[in-house]
């Protein structure tokens, strides 16, 4: 298929709806994020900032205009001796990748049904790999960050997350790489209809396992608890962002919720169907364009999977304390990555069998792969744990 | 045998093709979220690791001990609340026993029973803050916390009601207790002690099978026996060291004799986190117990025993104790015939907990030490006084 | 075996059900609404945060029904100074541990509310940046004229002046002190009386005894000096 | 019940050793505090292995007003000076034995206070004879890291004596009732 050149209005119209949405969509995660954490721990959370001037507090919709309002005019403080440039630098830089990604997700917004040259960027031929090359960039931003802040605490954050983010990157790519194998392409809007066609990937044994240790993978790429221990509370005061303050640090906060939906929206769009759903059919001559009962279900079927995410993000927040840093290596050495090749090879064997097109062969090949998967899940986990559960206590009289 | 004493590990630093490395020096504390109040460690790291540890005390240090001795005996009664302002209850009771020593007077039976209730609910509001505290310095984002605190509300509301205050409750008095405690307390008393065992469920359930919190806890910050016994360590800590030692048990004092309780503690010679959290967990199922008993037995009658109106001991000297929540809680007060005390001193098990603090935390993980502190249990206000 | 994070699940289970409870139960949320009615209704005390008008009168076993916050002087009447019971013995002034309390004696003497002459003070301050509420001043006052009060709207932005209580607003009527700690209030009334009553009845008996004594002694004694021997007693 | 530890026992076993009836203490003789703690910590009898409480108590030289009654069967007031003194006390338990508390002194003059470390004995004497150290200013012979503790390292003097006075120039915040304070230091019993 021939495109015609983009112009710049072509660019605009797909760049920038799609980043007013997403920072409408960060103020509503802030909100949701404190709603939802405060109602696990039992709290009321943000009721009272609603519409100026009155007393409608409209469930504190209002706070995270009210945040950003305060974030803007706080003082930005650099720290004496602190490397002025890099400090200023990092938390654009972070912002920056997570952006870009985002127009690589397959979100079918109607305006852009419009535009014939608009379709070209959901039609990158190496989408997945663009998508971890661009995001591997977080890493630089935040050791850049914690590097600058000339902190101890910030170093030591900063090391962290480039350790942790490197190591997790590895099981990420390999789980993503089943459904390359699976669909055989690298473009985002295949992988989508593919899944319209057959089945959500979520649903087969390899894809489940894949879509785990992807997911766990993408916590420990965004930082969320209980891998955020670049900028653990507890022990390194905020980790790489401890000497920021004002505007600089709304916009690392920013990065970091973008990041969220990029890689959310990359595990809907890999596992589970991207814009599929109940009223849509992907057609499959026009890539990535779909037949939706009215314009922009598609869109929403999208965003609603990755708020689906985001809350089990929240929801984990609230329960788990954090994991120590060698405990965090070797999660992810000794467990994901034995775990994500044997899941490559059983879904390569998973393959083959359903390209026999025979039903029972399918049905025994999944349980088959189900048992593998799961008791080399135990298996690994028995191995790390080792003399590590519950203990037996004695008690006088 | 000689005492175990802490020894750094023989570190060197690594010189390789001229490049010279150096360790980490940071400075955690005075202000740092988990160091729980103003204290200081200065740690030195390699990469993540501990290499050294020293604790710096302080910052909170008013001279408690010189300030009661300028003091009549009653007047510090209130300072005592401001000790460890988690169990103000016990400081009292620990104070009023020392004094009590010194003049001999009888406690009334109500009092008595009254003086034990006190003190469980404030072993139950320790424990329960200290371990929401504890996984928080885990890293859990507050959830534990503000489920225990939530359940500690309870608890204040019912010393707000006996006494006027939450936290400094200033309650108890030199042969007895200042008020009796109002109608229908007891009976809200029971209440709270009926429910708090599903709480304790729901709890265990959130916390004990965790994963994380299994290997986060196990195998770090051990401690073994011989090293707790020797260096005076006292309380859950030194149970889950797997010495056998309460002292509501050995001395016996008030009429910790009446109640039918077990101590928890474990056989083997670990000594970790995990021993030190669920040591905890299972004495509030103990107090609880002993809570049910004082409040089905407790009879009527006074609340204060016949006290001198002027508080003024012949010369002599008394040391009295009290298994605390967080250890041992000793005053020591020698009179001289004044209303003042000649010397008061406060054995604090806070400060003293904090002796092995270097010990446990060498060649652990610097988020380790975070976390070991937490088990330890400090308040600052009794560490530093 | 167990499954696989099984202990993470239960755990996630608790926090779900804490999710949906704190809407449902409202035992699980321990904080309230923080709001009051109107403008003009300020909170006074610690029970109006958390609670509604109406709900808060009829709660009697919650905060400001038992709270202490720092101490107020009492008076009988309607004129405060002349009805103040405190006699500026400065015996809580000596035992206040943070020694915060600072009164000067009148030089003259004036009737109380009983029609006694008795002292009263010419100055009581109480520095309420340095009190800690300990309480240990109504203990030890003879006269029942120092009780805890619950109000704690205190804030102010002079550090010196605004924090130091002066006479006038610590005075307040024992009206009111039976409004915010009505058990406490009523015990020490009866307290009060029955003393009261206990004096009068051993003064009576007292001096019936030196009556009957001294008919005994000296029957044929003048009435003069039997009046005598009364104002003695 | 927590039993309390017989002293006769030890009597005997060390020159020096007295029996300080008054506060019920047994006082070792300061050279050699730390060869008794030991033997009384490994000792069958004794088992001492958990040291509670050390503090130290300062003694100002004080003139004791007694009334004595003389051969003659007359009372007459006898002025007897007591010379200061500086007690660092110890309470020692058995966690084994259960018993305790036994209390132990080492005494020592309060002008070159110098006495010797049971650190090495006990653990649980490090930060405390620390703090006696800092407090009292007592000097713990064979103590592994005697510095200050509570008070900061520049800081001159020993604030538990009972002879400390305050710097002039120490920093005072003024409060609204330093009237008040003023009036309590101008020697207000307290009671």
């Amino acid at each position: 298929m021939s495109l015609e050149p983009l112009t710049l209005t072509d660019i605009l119209i797909a760049t920038v709806p799609l980043m007013l949405i997403f920072a409408t969509l960060f103020a509503f995660t802030t909100w949701l994020e404190r709603k939802a954490l405060a109602r696990i721990q039992n709290r009321i959370g943000p009721n009272k900032v609603g519409i100026p001037c009155t007393r409608i507090g409209l469930f504190g919709l209002g706070q995270p205009a009210a945040d950003g309002i305060k974030m803007i005019f706080k003082e930005d403080i650099v720290p004496r001796g602190a490397d002025r440039l890099f400090h200023l630098l990092a938390p654009i830089l972070a912002l920056i990748p997570a952006m870009l990604v985002l127009c690589f997700l397959p979100l079918n917004f109607p305006w852009i049904k419009n535009i014939q040259g608009l379709v070209k960027p959901f039609m990158l031929d190496g989408a997945v790999i663009f998508f971890f090359a661009i995001t591997g960039l977080n890493t630089l931003a935040v050791f850049m960050a914690g590097w600058a802040s000339r902190n101890k605490y910030s170093l030591l954050g900063g090391i962290r997350a480039v350790a942790q983010m490197v190591s997790y990157e590895i099981p990420l790519v390999l789980s993503a790489v089943i459904v390359v194998m699976m669909v055989g392409s690298l473009n985002a809007a295949e992988i989508v209809k593919e899944q319209a066609d057959e089945y959500w990937f979520i649903l087969s044994p390899w894809g489940f396992t894949a879509f785990v240790i992807f997911f766990i993978a993408a916590l420990a790429e965004t930082n969320r608890s209980p891998f955020d221990l670049p900028e653990a509370e507890s022990e390194i005061i905020a980790g790489y962002f401890t000497e920021y303050s004002g505007f600089k640090f709304a916009l690392f906060f920013l990065g970091e919720y973008i990041a969220m939906f990029a890689i959310s929206g990359l595990a809907v769009t890999l596992f589970l169907g991207g814009g599929d759903g109940p009223g849509v059919t992907m057609n499959p001559e026009d890539q990535g364009l779909a037949t939706e009962a009215f314009p922009g279900l598609s869109a929403v079927w999208f965003l609603a999977k990755i708020f689906a995410l985001i809350a089990v993000m929240i929801w984990l927040r609230g329960t788990l304390p954090r994991l120590r840093v060698d405990q965090l290596m070797g999660f992810a050495w000794k467990f994901m990555l034995p775990l994500s090749i044997l899941n490559i090879l059983v879904a390569g064997f998973a393959w083959h069998a359903e390209q026999l097109d025979n039903t029972i062969i399918t049905v025994i090949t999944w349980v088959i792969s189900f048992a593998v998967l799961y008791g080399a899940a135990s298996g690994l986990n028995q191995l790390n744990r080792g003399k590590v559960r519950p203990r037996e206590y004695k008690y006088a009289e | 045998m000689s005492s175990p004493t802490a020894t750094a590990p023989n570190y060197e630093l690594i010189q390789q093709d001229g490049l010279e490395t150096s360790l980490l020096e940071v400075s955690m504390g005075p202000h740092h979220p988990s160091t729980h109040g103003v204290f200081r460690m200065d740690v030195k790291l390699d990469g993540e690791t501990v290499v050294d540890l020293q604790p710096v005390f302080g910052y909170l240090h008013r001279n408690h001990e010189k300030l009661a001795e300028n003091m009549s005996y009653l007047a510090s009664m209130p300072f005592t609340d401001r000790l460890d302002y988690f169990n103000s209850m016990t400081n009292n009771w620990a104070y009023a026993l020392a004094a009590e020593k010194l003049v001999e007077i009888e406690v009334p039976e109500r009092a008595e029973y009254l003086r034990v209730i006190m003190a469980e609910l404030t072993r139950l509001v320790n424990h329960i803050s200290l371990v929401g505290f504890f996984i928080n310095d885990l890293g859990a984002l507050g959830t534990p916390l503000l489920y225990a605190f939530r359940e500690r509300e309870k608890i204040m509301d019912l010393f707000e009601q006996a006494s006027g205050a939450r936290m400094m409750c200033n309650y108890f008095r030199f042969g007895g207790l200042r008020n009796d405690v109002p109608e229908g307390w007891l009976d809200r008393t029971r209440e709270v002690v009926d429910r708090f065992p599903d709480f304790l469920d729901e709890y265990e359930k959130l916390l004990c099978e965790n994963e994380i919190i299994l290997s986060r806890t196990q195998g770090v910050g051990c401690l073994s026996r011989d090293l707790a016994i020797s260096a005076g360590i006292t309380g859950p800590m030194l149970r889950a060291s797997g010495v056998n030692y309460d002292i509501r048990k050995v001395d016996q004092y008030g009429i910790y004799n009446r109640f039918k309780f077990r101590v928890p503690y474990t056989d083997d010679d670990v000594g970790d986190c995990y021993d030190r959290f669920m040591i905890r967990m299972l004495e509030m199922r103990e107090s609880i117990e002993i809570l049910k008993q004082a409040l089905r037995d407790i009879p009527g009658g006074d609340i204060i025993g016949k006290a001198p109106k002027i508080f003024k001991p012949k010369p002599a000297e008394a040391y009295a104790r009290v298994e605390g929540p967080k250890g041992e809680l000793g005053f020591y007060l020698i009179a001289d015939g004044t209303p003042k005390p000649y010397r008061y001193r406060v054995r604090p098990p806070s400060l003293i907990n904090l002796t092995v603090l270097r010990d446990m935390c060498l060649s652990q993980k610097i988020a380790d030490a975070v976390v070991i502190l937490g088990s330890i249990d400090i308040v600052l206000g009794e560490v530093d006084r | 075996m167990t499954l696989l994070g099984s202990g993470i699940f239960k755990g996630m289970a608790v926090t779900f059900r804490n999710f949906v409870g704190s809407y449902f139960h409202r035992e699980r949320l321990p904080t309230n609404d923080y709001s009051w009615r109107t403008e003009g209704s300020l909170p006074q005390h610690a029970g109006d945060y958390p609670k509604e008008e109406g709900e808060q009168l009829r709660d009697t076993t919650t905060v400001t029904n038992y709270s202490r916050n720092f101490p107020m002087l009492l008076h009988d009447g309607s004129e405060p100074m002349d009805t103040i019971r405190c006699v500026a013995c400065q015996i809580c002034e000596r035992s206040c541990p943070p020694q915060c309390i600072y009164i000067e004696k009148s030089t003259e003497k004036k009737e109380d509310s009983s029609g006694k002459m008795q002292f009263y003070p010419a100055t009581f301050d109480i520095d309420v940046s340095v009190c800690m509420s300990c309480q240990i001043c109504v203990e030890v006052c003879p006269f029942d004229a120092i009780v805890m009060n619950s109000q704690f709207e205190l804030s102010t932005p002079n550090r010196f002046g605004g924090l130091l209580l002066h006479q006038g607003d610590l005075l307040k009527s024992n009206d009111y002190y039976h409004k915010i700690h009505p058990e406490e209030a009523a015990a020490r009334d009866k307290r009060i009386a029955d003393e009261k009553t206990a004096k009068e009845a051993k003064k009576k008996a007292a001096a019936e005894a030196a009556k009957k004594k001294a008919e005994a002694k000296a029957g044929a004694e003048t009435e003069a000096g039997d009046e005598k021997k009364e104002v003695a007693e | 019940m927590s039993h309390t530890v017989g002293h006769e026992p030890i009597l005997g076993k060390f020159p020096g050793l007295e029996w300080d009836e008054e506060a019920g203490a047994l006082v070792v003789p300061a050279a050699q505090a730390a060869k008794i703690a030991t033997w009384l910590r490994d000792n069958d009898a004794f088992l001492l292995d958990y040291c509670s409480n050390v503090t130290g108590v300062d003694y100002l030289e004080r003139e004791i007003k007694e009334k004595v009654t003389n051969e003659a069967g007359k009372t007459e007031t006898v002025i007897r000076i007591e010379p200061s003194r500086m007690d660092i006390v110890y309470h020692l338990y058995s966690m084994q034995k259960q018993t305790g508390p036994l209390v132990l002194k080492q005494r020592t003059n309060r002008e070159q206070p110098e006495v010797e470390s049971l650190t090495p004995v006990w653990r649980s004497c490090e930060l405390q004879e620390r703090e006696v150290y800092d407090l009292f200013g007592v000097n713990f012979m064979g103590h592994p890291d005697q510095r200050r503790i509570l008070m900061w390292d520049e800081f001159e003097g020993h604030p538990m004596r009972k002879d400390y006075t305050e710097p002039f120039d120490y920093e005072w915040e003024p409060t609204p009732h330093d009237e008040v304070l003023e009036r309590h230091q101008r020697g207000k019993v307290i009671v």
